[in-house]
């Protein structure tokens, strides 16, 4: 353990931290930025370079700026103010997460040492040992995961459509509505 | 074939006046329903001099054959039973004239006498119940014949119930024998008891269980209550069921039971104490009633308690020809009440009698003759067949001495009352009004027959060395007990003590209550006696009531039942809207609740 | 021949349900159809025939649609047939749909009595529920919805405890099949059979039923249609004494002798109470519902005897209760029709104005009561031999139930037809005399000679008591 | 592979052709596609496929859940009662959406491998995040949200437990050796995720807010084919690391708590579709009954195809009476007279819910509870069916109120578009499937079913 | 090794909290980004100790998924802000019981 992992350590914990507590959405959001950017350097430590580039395009260069576009697109920064009617909650979320945090730092204690070929194995985690796998054993899920992207879009277009679409209904239809109207109030 | 023959004429007649009677014209019912009964009464006979008959179905029950027997009990009991049916029967074509109901009545009495029969001729203990609850389902029709008077409905639906009591005792006396010996069948326990050295254990109870059944039919003490009240029926039925026939079917039941009860010392005890009680109770009330019925009808338990107090000593011939001869003078009793009733239209409170000899000729006679039957007035039936009894007791090894002198005091009393009886309504003044007339031949006719056998129905069983032909003949039906034969000289001396109790008995009575004026203690003693001694009064305010309201209470608890699971239901409904609250909408508390899961699933998981 | 008995009814019920137009007539035809097929099966059964049937529904689960008449079957199934029959005689102003339902109770119940496989008979036993759940609850009165809810709870109660207990004595049991016999051969003892017995009992005592599981029962039969129709059919599905017989006590000879005492103290209680109760009810149908339940009670302790005698007599009593308490329930709704109220004292004197009504009244009023020569008599009788073996004093408590019988049965019919005559009311119309000469004549029979029933009934039982350990 | 890749064009097709053809066009395609997949399961029926390196795998178990899927599909398209074009909400894209969620669910349902896995469910989860906001309306978004959120949670969290099962074990596919803290940390983590989407206790409570909130055809959707798919992966996991872990005691406390939570807090609810969402739960919980035996997947797939059946056409009758602001409990009352199709279903329905034969619901609880019984748990046998003796009492009581209670207004109820087909066909299935389980029961033991 | 694990451990404890915490939906949404990276920090530190590049594989999967949530989750939130003009989840309280 050197002082670059604990360094890093912090920081990833620091941001995580201030993205969890910041009143300012913008400021959650960037530190939320910040703790992806120092996920992505941990990546690269850990032997996974393509997928620390992949945090930092994906992640920290669109998710994140689509939330900081939404947040500012909904004029909604300032969003945890106001009165709360759960005012309970902070500490039973605190106590949950620590007694989480425990019990999964209590499994961590049993492992055991690490492989001493790993880094070899691993190849520094470049694309094109990644791809090999990616688009061998992992091509299923791969395809899948266009299918979902393809579902995804369909799904968000249907959400953010303003507007009913005007369609001509057929007058039974409409007759039947009112009938449930009728009836039904 | 014969037998069922015997049942199922007069079940048809039942069947038939039930279904179409409304259509026949009077009196062609009675006639019909008449005829019925007296071709029974033919072939009981024929069945008696053929020498007995028999007839089953195997395993009408499982086990337990529908059988009719025809021996020298059973054959004597019908010859008494269609006997006395038949003259009721022509007695009641002039009595119920005019009744709108008169060929339901005739149907009713056909009823009875299938039912009776099949009482009689049972050659085992459920067939027996069938006549028995038969009987008791015709006394119930019959004593509410005229239903439209709460009153009889009432009266009716007590002596059924009071029945039930007594028929418990029965069932649950069939259930141990059953129990005991593997059948019920008459012959076969007969011989099982009979070949076997140790007694089963409860034996006993048994014994008495079916004794209850016979007390409740018989009215013995305690269950007395409904014969008084039966009184509501008309007058044929008294006559027939609550004096002839269907009360003596209790002293039937343990003497056609005699094997039985001859090994059980302790309930024949039970058995006579029971008698001599009914019969003093029986008496003491008759003396005060102004009911010109109630007066017969308490004579009939007193008499029934004479009946089982002989078959309790195990004088069981006894209690048989005691049962014919009372058949005859308390059935022309009745009959005779009847008359004078139907005399004065339907008066029956003899302090509005009287004189009546004068307008009843033929009826007065018949009362005399019955009365003085009753009264154990020398050499006339009743006579005979209660000095029989009286006497029997003397022979008993268990304060036989102590039967005795009561057996004469009720002796005492009975002619008191009987004479009180005959003197009230047939000597004296006429003190109601209206003018009596004398009933059609139709009624007097067969009482000119009762008469006879009252006065010589007694000569058939004469004490030694005259001649007895009852006796011999009922032996082989019967248990034999071996007795002391007591001196010719001491008997003669006892007949000739009972006759002269008789005889100082219908004198008291005579002078009494014609001439005499009756001291005050008599007058406290007349409400008592009139009151039968609060019986009814006592029964309901300890039994009646209480069990009424347990009714209610049971009724209650069970509704408290039924609140109680509805409180189960409601409570599981509480506790649901108390859990709800978690559901509150939030999504935050819906993750902490999840996170909440997995936080202790992972805990437990990982720290076990 | 066994399957069309069985699923004639169904058919006829379908029929009247998506045609009601004639649903009397068509009813009437269907169910006299299936009466004649029970007679000859009947006939069958007693020449030795056993109808017996066998496949399989879900093999791969050891489910069997296995049928067969046996004596008990046979007798119970001719007293369903009799009695829907009669109750379709008597339902001339019912809806339509009532008659169509209770074919289809009939076709179940018919199934019930003929299943012999365990999961077949809970099936049957189950969705006789359903018909009789939607007559309550279309057709019933103004309470009908807690009744039905009260019954239907206690009656799954049961039913679903029965389904674990059915599920315990197979597997735990080792048995292959749900059949009967292969049940039979492979019984479950031990504390594991305790908890299934138990587990049978309740859905039977919820069915028979015995205190304290009977509370549904007044309430059912007080909401149900006044005509009295959905009443036989429901007194016809009081099956509990048939299951205790033919499955519950069988399957678990070990468990039931651990628990008898208790069981026959509560079928006496039951006997007891429900008959003193039954005396201070105000209605018809709440009195005959205590009744019924009294009688029960005595069924009940007839099977629990654990003698052949005492289990034939609870069976005959069965049957013979499911025509006069079914009779009684119709006569009831002629009642109602004449008076508009079951009130015990909406008149008095009844029988100056409807002799016939008196006399076909007391003919069932007293079969109830168990007179002698009726057809409540036999199954009394012999219930009182079997239980007297198992226990004197409860047989004792329980018979005080027959004198409380006396009180309650007369009174009732004293306050309806004896005493001052008060309005007047039609005496027996065309289809009174039809159904009620059909309940009377077979009252009358079964009383007479009742033989012909329990000779058939007899072998049943006393291979019953025989697997008990008793018996004689 | 058939199933898979017609599932697939059809989901293709409704999304393309929606573009371009009215509403009514892309339903009845859609209605083709899935009766094409129907067909296409007929005829691969029994076979034991396994494609893409073994990540796909065609089993008769994955084939019993997507009839089940496919059969809940169907009814949610028969039952939609021209449901969004009366709304005018977005019409065809609700068609393909819910091809997608087929789709995504048979792919969840056939793989051991748990990268497609979660991949499967999020293809089946994320068009129902939108589904279920489809109203355009404040119960619809509230719905959605909710749904999204929680279903993010579990999905994090089921992703976490991925992360430890392949840190204990070096493999993504179920079955891998693996024991140790960490591994029991990772079953139970991947439990707690896919009791999400279950809605096993206590991580169901997004059930009622989102059945309610959501339009009722595509909740009918919900509560059959995501809990299919859901189940079906749930199955392959427990089934993969056996019931000798700590996991047992956790799916125990899991099973009891959802059967008598669901059961107890459907009582008191007021609105059929909250009933039915509760009640859903607790089927979920006896649905998971089956787990305890040796051999779950037949009775569980039995199980999944009867609840999708029952409570398909009890949605599907609610469609009928929802005008978009769900169903009052009162507003039942006289069901039965103002359509007797609509009374007919609801009756069946409700009673085979129930578990009463001779109705298919009866043979489902049966089969898992024998299952269970062949594992000897049978306390938890006893004790669920304990709970449905709760249950009952609410099903009797929206059935009492449909058909015996009096309506102010009786005015006879037209059945609009397919929905009059959708009703008859399940309740003929109920009815059918009730009287002779065997039918499909028979299908699902063909090949001992490998379920790893 | 252990470190990165005990890392990604206290992100998705932090995360968790984030998720109950926070009280709109766009920052509840975000906490949930923080647990999916943990995950990814577990599979990428899993990866390293035994040498397997599948668990980078899937961290990739990861990511995709984590894009398309982020689609349909954004588009729920502006949804829900257009109808209410608010993505406090509090406020989303309509269903209960």
């Amino acid at each position: 353990m050197s002082v670059f992992d604990l360094l890093m350590g912090a920081l990833l914990v620091a941001s995580a931290l201030a993205a969890v507590t910041l009143k300012n959405a913008i400021h959650a959001g960037l530190a939320l930025v910040g703790n992806f950017l120092a996920l992505a350097v941990v990546y690269f430590a850990l032997e996974a370079q393509f997928l620390g580039w992949i945090q930092i395009i994906v992640y920290a260069g669109a998710v994140m700026v689509l939330f900081l576009f939404v947040i500012m697109l909904l004029f909604d920064a300032k969003a945890d103010v106001g009165p709360n009617p759960l005012p309970w909650m902070r500490p039973i979320a605190a106590a949950l997460a620590a007694l989480l945090f425990l019990a999964l730092a209590y499994a961590y204690s049993s492992l055991g040492p690490i492989d001493p070929l790993a880094d070899v194995k691993l190849a520094g985690g470049l694309p094109k040992a990644l791809g090999a796998i990616l688009y061998g054993g992992w091509l299923y899920p791969v395809l899948l995961v266009a299918v979902l992207l393809f579902a995804a879009t369909v799904a968000a277009v249907v959400l953010v459509q303003p507007q009913i679409r005007k369609t001509r209904i057929k007058p039974q239809v409409l007759e039947r509505d009112r009938e449930l109207k009728e009836v039904g109030r | 074939m014969l037998l069922i023959l015997i049942i199922l004429l007069p079940l048809l007649g039942f069947a038939y006046l039930g279904l179409f009677g409304k259509s026949l014209k009077e009196p062609q019912p009675g006639i019909l329903a008449s005829a019925l009964t007296g071709i029974s009464f033919l072939l009981v006979l024929w069945g008696v001099l053929s020498g007995g008959a028999s007839w089953q179905i195997k395993d009408w029950l499982p086990g337990i054959p529908f059988s009719l027997l025809l021996d020298h009990l059973s054959g004597y009991m019908g010859l008494v039973v269609t006997g006395i049916g038949f003259l009721i029967h022509v007695y009641a074509i002039g009595y119920m004239h005019g009744d709108e109901g008169f060929s339901r009545f005739f149907a009713y009495l056909n009823f009875f006498i299938a039912m009776m029969m099949t009482l009689v001729l049972a050659g085992s203990y459920p067939v027996m119940f069938i006549g028995w609850e038969g009987v008791g389902l015709a006394s119930f029709l019959l004593i509410g014949f005229w239903y439209t008077v709460k009153k009889n409905a009432d009266s009716a639906r007590k002596a059924f119930i009071t029945n039930r009591i007594g028929d418990l005792g029965f069932l649950l006396g069939m259930a141990l024998l059953y129990g005991s010996f593997g059948t019920l069948s008459i012959p076969e326990l007969r011989s099982a008891i009979n070949g076997s050295y140790v007694l089963p254990m409860g034996l006993s109870l048994a014994g008495l269980l079916l004794f209850v059944g016979a007390v409740g039919k018989s009215a013995q003490v305690p269950l007395m209550v409904w014969l008084p009240d039966a009184m509501a029926g008309p007058t044929p039925v008294s006559a027939l069921i609550h004096a002839a026939t269907m009360v003596t079917a209790g002293v039937y039941l343990i003497a056609r039971s005699s094997f039985l009860y001859v090994n059980l010392q302790d309930v024949s005890y039970i058995i006579a104490l029971v008698g001599i009680t009914t019969a003093a109770y029986g008496a003491l009330s008759a003396l005060g009633q102004w009911d010109i019925k109630k007066i017969v009808a308490y004579s009939t338990i007193s008499q029934l308690g004479y009946m089982f107090l002989a078959v309790g000593v195990g004088a069981y011939w006894i209690a048989i020809f005691h049962v014919m001869t009372h058949a005859f003078y308390k059935a022309l009793l009745f009959l005779a009440s009847g008359s004078v009733i139907h005399s004065l239209d339907g008066e029956q409170d003899i302090r509005k009698m009287g004189g009546l000899k004068k307008y009843l000729p033929r009826t007065n006679l018949h009362g005399l003759a019955g009365a003085l039957s009753l009264a154990g007035f020398p050499l006339l039936a009743g006579f005979w067949s209660k000095d029989a009894i009286i006497t029997a007791t003397l022979n008993y090894p268990f304060g036989g001495t102590g039967f005795y002198v009561a057996g004469l005091t009720v002796a005492l009393l009975t002619a008191i009352y009987a004479m009180r009886w005959y003197a009230l309504v047939f000597l004296g003044e006429y003190k109601g009004e209206g003018r009596p007339h004398e009933s059609p031949a139709v009624m007097t006719v067969p009482n000119d027959v009762l008469a006879l056998g009252a006065v010589f129905a007694g000569l058939l069983a004469l004490p030694k060395p005259l001649w007895n032909l009852v006796e011999p003949y009922l032996a082989p039906a019967l248990a034999h007990v071996e007795v002391h034969e007591m001196s010719l000289a001491l008997e003669w001396g006892l007949i000739t003590l009972s006759a002269v109790v008789a005889l100082v008995g219908l004198y008291l009575g005579y002078a009494a209550f014609t001439r005499w004026a009756l001291p005050k203690w008599y007058q406290t003693f007349q409400t008592w006696s009139e009151k039968a001694f609060y019986v009814d009064l006592v029964y309901n305010t300890l039994i009646v009531n209480p069990l009424k309201e347990l009714a209610v209470l049971l009724d209650w608890l069970d509704k408290i039942f039924d609140s109680g699971y509805l409180l189960l239901a409601s409570s599981s409904k509480w506790l649901a809207e108390q859990l709800s609250w978690v559901q509150a909408g939030y999504v935050r508390v819906y993750g902490a609740l999840m996170a909440l899961g997995l936080v202790v699933l992972l805990v437990w998981g990982v720290l076990r | 021949m066994i399957h069309v008995l069985i699923f004639l009814p169904l058919l006829f019920g379908f029929w009247v349900l998506l045609a009601p137009q004639q649903a009397r007539a068509v009813g009437l035809f269907g169910s006299l159809l299936t009466l004649l097929l029970g007679l000859i099966s009947f006939g069958g059964v007693l020449s030795g025939a056993d109808y017996a049937y066998q496949t399989p529904l879900l093999r791969e689960a050891g489910v069997y649609y296995a049928v067969a008449w046996d004596g008990v079957g046979a007798v119970l199934m001719l007293a369903v047939v009799i009695a829907t029959f009669m109750a379709l005689l008597a339902a001339h102003d019912v809806p339509p749909a009532m008659v169509g339902l209770s074919l289809l109770m009939e076709s179940g119940l018919l199934g019930i009595l003929a299943a012999q496989d365990l999961l077949l008979f809970y099936v049957f036993f189950e969705a006789t529920l359903i018909p009789s759940l939607l007559m309550l609850g279309l057709f019933g009165g103004a309470g009908r919805v807690r009744a039905l809810i009260k019954f239907a709870i206690f009656t799954l109660l049961g039913s679903l405890l029965m389904l674990a207990g059915i599920l315990a004595a197979r597997y735990l049991g080792g048995s292959p099949s749900f059949l009967l016999k292969d049940l039979l051969a492979h019984s479950l003892g031990g504390g594991a059979g305790m908890w299934a017995f138990a587990a049978f009992l309740v859905a039977f005592m919820v069915k028979t039923p015995l205190f304290p599981l009977h509370v549904w029962l007044p309430d059912f039969h007080a909401e149900n249609h006044p005509s009295g129709l959905a009443d036989v059919m429901g007194t016809l599905y009081k099956v509990g004494i048939f299951g205790l017989f033919r499955w519950a006590l069988p399957l678990f000879p070990a468990a039931f002798a651990a628990f008898q005492p208790w069981l026959l103290a509560l079928a006496a209680l039951t006997a007891l109470g429900a008959a003193w109760t039954a005396y201070a009810q105000t209605e018809w149908k709440r009195l005959l519902a205590y009744g019924a339940l009294s009688h029960m009670g005595i069924g009940a302790l007839g099977i629990f005897s654990g003698s052949a005698i005492g289990a034939s007599g609870a069976i005959f009593l069965l049957a013979a209760s499911a025509i006069y308490t079914g009779a009684l329930f119709l006569f009831a709704g002629g009642l109602q029709r004449r008076f508009g109220t079951l009130e015990l004292r909406p008149t008095t004197g009844l029988a100056k104005a409807a002799p016939a009504l008196a006399a076909l009244g007391l003919i069932l009023v007293l079969a109830m009561v168990g007179l002698p020569g009726l057809s409540g008599f036999p199954g009394e009788f012999m219930n009182l031999l079997g239980s007297w073996q198992a226990s004197p004093i409860w047989t004792f408590v329980a018979f005080l139930g027959v004198i409380a019988a006396a009180a309650y049965g007369l009174s009732a019919y004293q306050n309806l037809f004896h005493n001052a005559p008060g309005k007047p009311a039609a005496d027996m119309d065309g289809v009174e005399w039809q159904w009620g000469t059909l309940a009377v004549l077979v009252i009358l029979f079964m009383g007479v000679y009742p033989k012909l029933f329990t000779e058939l009934i007899m072998p049943g039982a006393k291979a019953f008591a025989a697997l008990l350990g008793g018996g004689q | 592979m058939t199933t898979l890749i017609i599932l697939f064009v059809v989901a293709l097709l409704t999304t393309f052709v929606g573009f371009f053809a009215p509403a009514a066009t892309t339903k009845k395609l859609t209605l083709l596609g899935m009766l094409a997949a129907l067909v296409g399961l007929a005829f691969t029926w029994g076979d034991n496929v396994s494609a893409f390196s073994g990540l796909y795998r065609y089993d008769v178990f994955s084939q019993g859940v997507t009839l089940a899927m496919i059969v809940g599909a169907l009814l949610a398209l028969l039952a939609d009662c021209d449901f969004f074009e009366r709304k005018g909400w977005p019409a065809f894209e609700y068609y393909a959406l819910i091809s997608f969620a087929v789709f995504g669910g048979h792919v969840m349902a056939s793989t051991t491998h748990l990268g497609a896995m979660i991949v499967g469910l999020e293809i089946l989860s994320i068009p129902l995040y939108a589904l279920a906001a489809s109203s355009r309306e404040e119960r619809g978004y509230e719905a959605s949200l909710k749904y999204f959120l929680l279903g993010a949670v579990s999905a994090a969290f089921f992703l976490y437990g991925i992360a430890l099962y392949f840190g204990s074990t070096g493999s993504f596919t179920l079955g891998a050796e693996g024991k140790g803290l960490i591994f029991n940390a990772a079953v139970l983590m991947m439990l707690a995720g896919l009791a999400f989407k279950s809605a096993l206790a206590p991580f169901h409570w997004w059930t009622p807010d989102v059945y309610q909130g959501s339009p009722t055809p595509v909740t009918l959707f919900m509560a059959t084919a995501v809990k299919a798919a859901a189940f079906a992966a749930l199955a392959r996991l427990v089934v993969s690391v056996g019931l000798g872990g700590p996991w047992f005691y956790a799916l125990a406390a899991i099973v009891l708590l959802t059967v008598f939570w669901g059961n107890l807090a459907a009582l008191v609810q007021g609105e059929a579709k909250r009933v039915l969402a509760y009640s859903s739960v607790a089927h979920a919980g006896y649905i998971a009954v089956a787990l305890f035996g040796p051999n779950p997947a037949p009775s569980m797939g039995f199980y999944l195809l009867a609840y999708a059946l029952s409570t398909g056409l009890a949605f599907a009758v609610l469609a009928e009476l929802d005008d978009g602001k769900g169903v009052p409990i009162s507003e039942l009352a006289g069901l039965w007279a103002r359509s007797p199709l609509l009374g007919l279903g609801w009756l069946t329905a409700l009673l085979s819910l129930a578990g009463l034969p001779p109705l298919v619901g009866f043979w489902g609880k049966y089969l898992v509870f024998v299952e269970a019984a062949k594992g000897h748990q049978y306390l938890i046998v006893a004790l669920a069916l304990f709970a449905a003796v709760i249950a009952a009492y609410y099903y009797l009581k929206l059935l009492a109120v449909a058909l015996f209670g009096k309506a102010e207004k009786v005015k006879p109820l037209k059945l609009a578009g397919s929905a009059p087909v959708g009703l008859a066909l399940g309740i003929f299935l109920v009815v059918l499937l009730g009287v002779l389980p065997g039918l499909t029961y028979k299908l699902l033991t063909l090949a001992s079913a490998v379920v790893k | 090794m252990s470190y990165y694990l005990l890392l990604s451990a206290l992100l998705f404890a932090i995360g968790l909290y984030g998720v109950l915490a926070r009280r709109t939906a766009i920052l509840i949404f975000m906490s949930v980004e923080l647990m999916l990276n943990s995950a990814n920090l577990a599979l990428a530190a899993f990866a390293r100790g035994s040498g397997n590049l599948n668990g980078q594989a899937m961290a990739l999967i990861v990511i995709a998924l984590a894009a398309a949530e982020v689609a349909v989750g954004l588009g729920i939130v502006v949804a829900v802000f257009r109808s209410r003009q608010s993505t406090a989840v509090d406020d989303l309280a309509e269903f209960r019981g």
